[in-house]
């Protein structure tokens, strides 16, 4: 599964993209953002406050709760600021 | 229809000259352009950053531009978006749609400018004399946007 | 602030230049263009020419960009309007607003151009393929004005 | 007093400007009016119709009720259509 993060998710994670195999469990963003909060701080401070956060699945806007599964594109970031 | 993501700075003239040529049957052609400010929430800046999401950027924008073309009678329409380091006074955005007559033009200016402001992969950071700080999304864009959908026109 | 009413054709792009040049505080510009399209009523429209008021015109332009910039928060406004004989494709108007953030520009611009449709001394003959006609005025000019009566912006 | 005419009422009447003596009877646009329909077939026909013209006095938009006087500069024209 390849994950993308962007602005200061990207800075606070420490890199912009990477490509992981969660568990099967990890089936929804929600999901698979608890099993990305164990892999360090970083991590945990970036996904400290969900409700800040927005998702796409595929390049996609997405709710946390759609399905992934391992071919899928999935990127974090904040509220966008473009214009 | 036409859409650019791109990191050098564009010309307001000639974009809208290209934009409309050879095309006498539009009336009216409105234009909006967004620039950078050196001051932001009280504090001096030096630069502004934007960064995309290559990916997904140009789908969004094909996807308001689309929007836009089907609920106005539109001639022609634009939207070029820039990337990259900007300093005070040089254009980030520019959204332009012509047709026959002003109203829709106008509307649709807006409204892929509304969409464009909750819609399109991009993230501003600001170099203050604060040091360098993410730009805040605004609640009101997510209002401006919301007016769209309960209305036709 | 600036009017101007001329015969000559205008360039989009100097214009816009001029208007945002060394202003830093600019976020955001909205500029509409009126075009002369080369159909109107279904028959083809050879050549337009605006006759106008002289001692009235700039006067009503004055005030019409004065209460814009009562009513937003503007950092600069222009507008432009051209008489005598022009082609298909000439620009016949240019009404420009910037501001620090977009509504303002918008809203600015729009209602400028509404109050120029019933209250600037401009009439515009066609010459068309059918001979000379005086273009009626439109109903839904008279509605696009008195929108504003009503709101703050 | 200084009368002007644009656009067709300007072709119909044939002169785009005039300075005229009306009868002090003529103190409103109204009252002028009548009083230019009898001045010929082209004043007649062009302001045959008066819900279709708008009046300026002193290149301000008036009412056809407004008063008039001597030094005024009044125009008569169609509903504008610039833009």
């Amino acid at each position: 599964m390849k994950l993308l993060y962007f602005a200061w998710l990207r800075q606070k994670i420490g890199l912009g993209e990477e490509t992981v195999s969660p568990p099967e469990s990890a089936s929804t963003p929600t999901a698979l953002v608890d099993w990305l909060r164990t892999r360090g701080d970083g991590y945990a401070l970036a996904f400290s406050d969900i409700s800040a956060i927005k998702v796409a699945i595929n390049q996609e806007f997405a709710s946390f709760d759609d399905p992934i599964s391992d071919g899928d594109e999935v990127a974090f970031f904040p509220p966008v600021t473009g214009g | 229809m036409a859409i650019r993501v791109q990191r050098p700075i564009f010309d307001i003239g000639v974009e809208l000259s290209d934009l409309t040529a050879d095309n006498p049957r539009i009336g009216g052609l409105c234009c909006f352009t967004g620039l950078v400010r050196d001051m932001n929430n009280g504090d001096a800046v030096a630069t502004l950053t934007l960064e995309h999401y290559p990916g997904m950027t140009h789908k969004q924008l094909a996807k308001i531009e689309a929007e836009a073309n089907e609920r106005w009678a539109l001639e022609a329409s634009l939207i070029i978006h820039r990337y990259g380091t900007m300093l005070p006074e040089e254009p980030i955005v520019l959204v332009a749609a012509a047709s026959a007559h002003r109203h829709d033009a106008f509307a649709a200016c807006q409204f892929m400018m509304d969409y464009l402001k909750t819609d399109a992969p991009f993230w501003k950071v600001e170099d203050t004399d604060q040091g360098a700080r993410w730009v805040d999304s605004r609640d009101s864009d997510a209002t401006a946007k919301a007016r769209w959908r309960d209305r036709e026109s």
